[in-house]
Formats: C-alpha cells, structure tokens, sequence
C-alpha cells in the first residue's frame, strides 16, 4: 500500500495503491490522523480509490473512523474518488455510502466540497 | 491423496496468523475458485469472504501469538465450492452473538462486520466453535450461471 | 506455529497431483513471493520453476495415480525466498542424468527443460530423490535490488 | 484457455486466450493438428500469443512440435504474433527464437510469410 496526501484548500487529498485490508489499513489510519493533525485547516476528506482493488471490513472500519473524524470534529464531508467496482460494491454494502458522497473525477470531488460546505 | 467423496478437486494452505498472510490466503482461494465458472463479481465476493474469515483468525484466534490457520478448499463432483477456516485459538464464547451484524469483541478497533460480509457474500456459512480449542469456519458458494447438480 | 529459527514467513500449500493445480501452485507462490521486492520479470521467472517443478510431479512421480503434491514456501529473515516442492512418488532413479538439458525419460511428449528451466531462473536447484519414496526439489531465489542480508 | 484458429490464404492463424502450460497444452496441440489435417493447404504456422500470459517448457514443447511438423511436412514457417514480456523471455530461454519468427502485428505476421516462402 502506497500512500500519498496532499492540501488543495480546505480538502485533504489522499490517494491510495494497493489494497486495504488488516495489513495495510493502520497505515491508512495513521497517515490521515497525522495530516489532520499538522494542519487544522483541513475540513473535507476526499480519499483517492482509482488504485485500490480490494477492501473487506478492515478497510471499511478504517475509513469509517476517519468519516466520523472528519464529520464531527472538523463539520466537512469525506468523498470517495472514482471507486472500483469489487470497493464500491463492499462501500454500499457495508451502508458507508450514507456517510461518503461518491465522485468520478478530483474536479466533481473538489467541486462537491465547494458548493455544500456544511454536512450533507 | 485420496480425494474424498464427492469431491472433484482440493487445495490445504497453512501458515502463521500474520497479517500479510491475508491477502496471499485470499488471492490463492480465488485462484483455485477460478476452477469453476464464477463471474468476476463472485470471485471478488469469495475473495472478502475469505479474507473477513482468515482476519478473524488472525485478530481473535490467537492474541498477541501467533498461531496456524489453515484453510481448505474442496470443489465438489457437483460444482460448489467449500472453504474451511480453521485454527486452534481460544474459540468464540457465544457463536450466535458473533454472528450478529455489529457484534464485536473489540469495539475500539473493529466494526463486527466481518460474519456479516461473510453471510452477504456466500451461499451459506456455517461456524463451529470450542473454547481452547479454536473455531472452524465453513462458507459455500456455487457459481450462479451454473447450479450445482446434485 | 513456531516459525523455525531464521524464517520471517511460511506458507504451506498441498493439493491432488492433476494438471490444473500447476497453475494454482504458481500463481500462489508468487502471491506469497511477492512479500519481498521482487520485480515483475523475477516474479515471472519464480513462477516459471514453480511450473516446472509442480509439472514434474503432476507428470513423472505417481505415472497414472494422483497423489499428494507439497509446496513449502519460505521467506528468510535475510530476505530470501526458499521452495520446496515435495512429492512421494516413484523417485528419480539417476538425479545427475535427469537434470541435463534435454534429457527426459518420456522423448515422445516431453523436452526435457523442466530442469533447465528452474536452473536458469532460480539462483540454486538443489533435487533430493530416493527410489519409491518421492522427491524433494529445493529452489531459492532472492531479489536482485536487494541481496540478501546475512 | 479458449482457442479461434482461421485460415488466411496458406497461413493458419491460431490465437490463444490464456496460461500455455501442462494442462492447456494438449487442447492446443489437438487443435492445430486438426486444422492441418483438414486443410492441406496450410503451409505456414501464426501463433497469435497476445493473450497469453504465461508459458512454461509444457507450452514449449507444444509449441515445437507444431514447429517440427509445419517446417518438415509443409516446408512453411512458424510466426509468433507480439509474444508478451514473459512468453517472450520465456522463448528466448528455450532458443525457439531460432525456428520461429517474432511478429509485432498481424499484417507484418502474413508480410513474413509471403516474402520469403521456403523455410528460412
Ligand atoms: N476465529 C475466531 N476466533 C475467536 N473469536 C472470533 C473468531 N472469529 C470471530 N470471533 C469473534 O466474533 C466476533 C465477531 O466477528 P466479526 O463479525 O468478524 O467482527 P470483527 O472481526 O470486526 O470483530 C469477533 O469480534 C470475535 O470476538
Ligand atoms: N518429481 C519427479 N518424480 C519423478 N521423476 C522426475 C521428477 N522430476 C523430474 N523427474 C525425471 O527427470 C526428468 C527430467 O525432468 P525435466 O528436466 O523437468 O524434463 P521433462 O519434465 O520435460 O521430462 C524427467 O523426464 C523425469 O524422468
């Protein structure tokens, strides 16, 4: 799993590579924590999925954790970028999709961060 | 190896309840899976049943040891597919509480997902547990385009 | 499961000597191979001699019976990837002879590669044979970009 | 391993989906014999090997079986149509790149074939 996270206003963009599961998800989890906690400008959380093929309940728990992170302490929306099929299939199933809005490019995710700033 | 009766073709993996043996267990089932006629979506199905299956074996079955899982994959003369997870931890206390949606041992860290997933996603599943002695877990699935013939 | 002195990692895979399982038993190696950094073309070439190997013993150790195949699969703590392929067939009567190139006990089907094959890809082939009681290939291999730590 | 085989003037093109390898190697070797058993016409060999993954000494040595009968029954040529990276090295490995041809696309398979018709 390879993580990258940068800033574009009040949006942390985190794009993951590889699959997230019980190994992998801690990494995810620390990662988002620490940038959240350099910076207390970040609001909104839009996790970059295009190079994710796999998620089971590990990863859906960590990404729900950061949902309630975000949504609570800092009142933004976390946005799913461009899901895979198997990753989107398991979002809908574990019911995330009522927390995580999904878009299909970064310019619909930072577009949909914008216009809505206050939770859905 | 005498295949048992009934059964077409099986595969037994074996190693340490470490986290990055999850991906290998469940990559290698769906490998031996693509023997029958599933659709991408079915493997994709058995791949995060496999997983929430072999990740309880590594969370809760052992502690902070580290113990074996072992995991079976038979397909029958007849075209299903039958998993076994199987290892030798501490076993589940009450096996219908486990099994309820949300139920967690570990509220902290965990969601109680895992059976949840594991009943979404397979044709049935079944879990036999014994306190100190460890828990089996079995899943079935039969492609859907092909039905099993009995 | 204790892992022996000096091996990060283990997995054990055992299943019905048929032709479809060769595939299985690559494909499930280099899942597991894939812990360490290997590039894609040592990938490529670590499921080659699995291939071998596994053929071999789907092939040559039990003529027309089905028997069980064992792949041990190990990650040194030093870094390197350690297989054995284990059968309990009918042995290699003359292990010198078989691992020439070209040199095959059935010229009508096969080309005698098998052998080659894993030499040229692997980094050592070590086969330990004995008359009616099976055989034991040793392969190892470890990534190029990172030697192995001793 | 799915296996379409046409005929294109004296050339039989056979174009493999999947691993070459103990198990598939037998339905490809069948295959071709009864294409060149049905057409005497056939004189050269186009392996289409795009979709194929994977090969091993097994798929080696359906490979050059098939060399042996086109070269010495029907003095033609064998092609192998953009090999991937594996299947390539793999044929190198076996020296096989000394009875058979390597062709990137289709119309340069059928130009080989044409241009030099007795075995090279
Ligand atoms: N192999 C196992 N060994 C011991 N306990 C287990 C095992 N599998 C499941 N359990 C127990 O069942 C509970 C529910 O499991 P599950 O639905 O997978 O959720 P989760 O893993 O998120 O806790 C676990 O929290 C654990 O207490
Ligand atoms: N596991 C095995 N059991 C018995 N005999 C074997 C085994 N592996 C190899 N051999 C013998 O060694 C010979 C050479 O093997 P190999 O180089 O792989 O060529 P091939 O499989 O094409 O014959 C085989 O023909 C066979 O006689």
């Amino acid at each position: 799993m390879h993580i990258k996270a940068r800033r574009m206003g009040d949006s942390l963009i985190v794009r993951m590579e590889g699959e997230l599961d019980l190994k992998t998800a801690d990494a995810f989890k620390a990662r988002v924590r620490a940038e959240l906690a350099a910076s207390g400008r970040i609001r909104h959380l839009i996790l970059d999925l295009r190079g994710v093929p796999f998620i089971d309940s590990s990863g859906i728990g960590a990404i729900l954790g950061r949902c309630r992170e975000i949504r609570e302490e800092r009142q933004g929306r976390v946005i799913a970028l461009a899901p895979r099929r198997p990753v989107r299939r398991v979002l809908a199933l574990a019911g995330l999709l009522r927390l995580v809005d999904v878009a299909e490019t970064q310019r619909e995710a930072l577009a949909m961060v914008k216009e809505g700033s206050a939770v859905p | 190896m005498t295949l048992p009766e009934g059964i077409a073709n099986q595969v037994v993996l074996e190693f340490p309840s470490k986290p990055e043996n999850v991906a290998f267990a469940r990559t290698a089932v769906a490998v031996f899976a693509a023997q029958l006629d599933f659709t991408l979506d079915e493997l994709d199905e058995i791949k995060v049943a496999v997983s929430e299956a072999v990740s309880n074996a590594v969370i809760h079955a052992y502690g902070d040891t580290v113990g074996t899982v072992r995991v079976e994959a038979a397909i029958t003369t007849g075209g299903e597919l039958i998993l076994r997870i199987i290892d030798r931890g501490q076993g589940i206390p009450d096996v219908a509480a486990a099994r309820q949606p949300q139920w967690t041992s570990r509220p902290e860290e965990r969601m109680g997902l895992g059976f949840t997933f594991m009943e979404e996603y397979m044709d049935a599943v079944d879990v036999e547990s014994a306190p100190q002695a460890g828990t089996r877990v079995t899943l079935r699935k039969a492609p859907a385009r092909a039905p099993i013939a009995r």
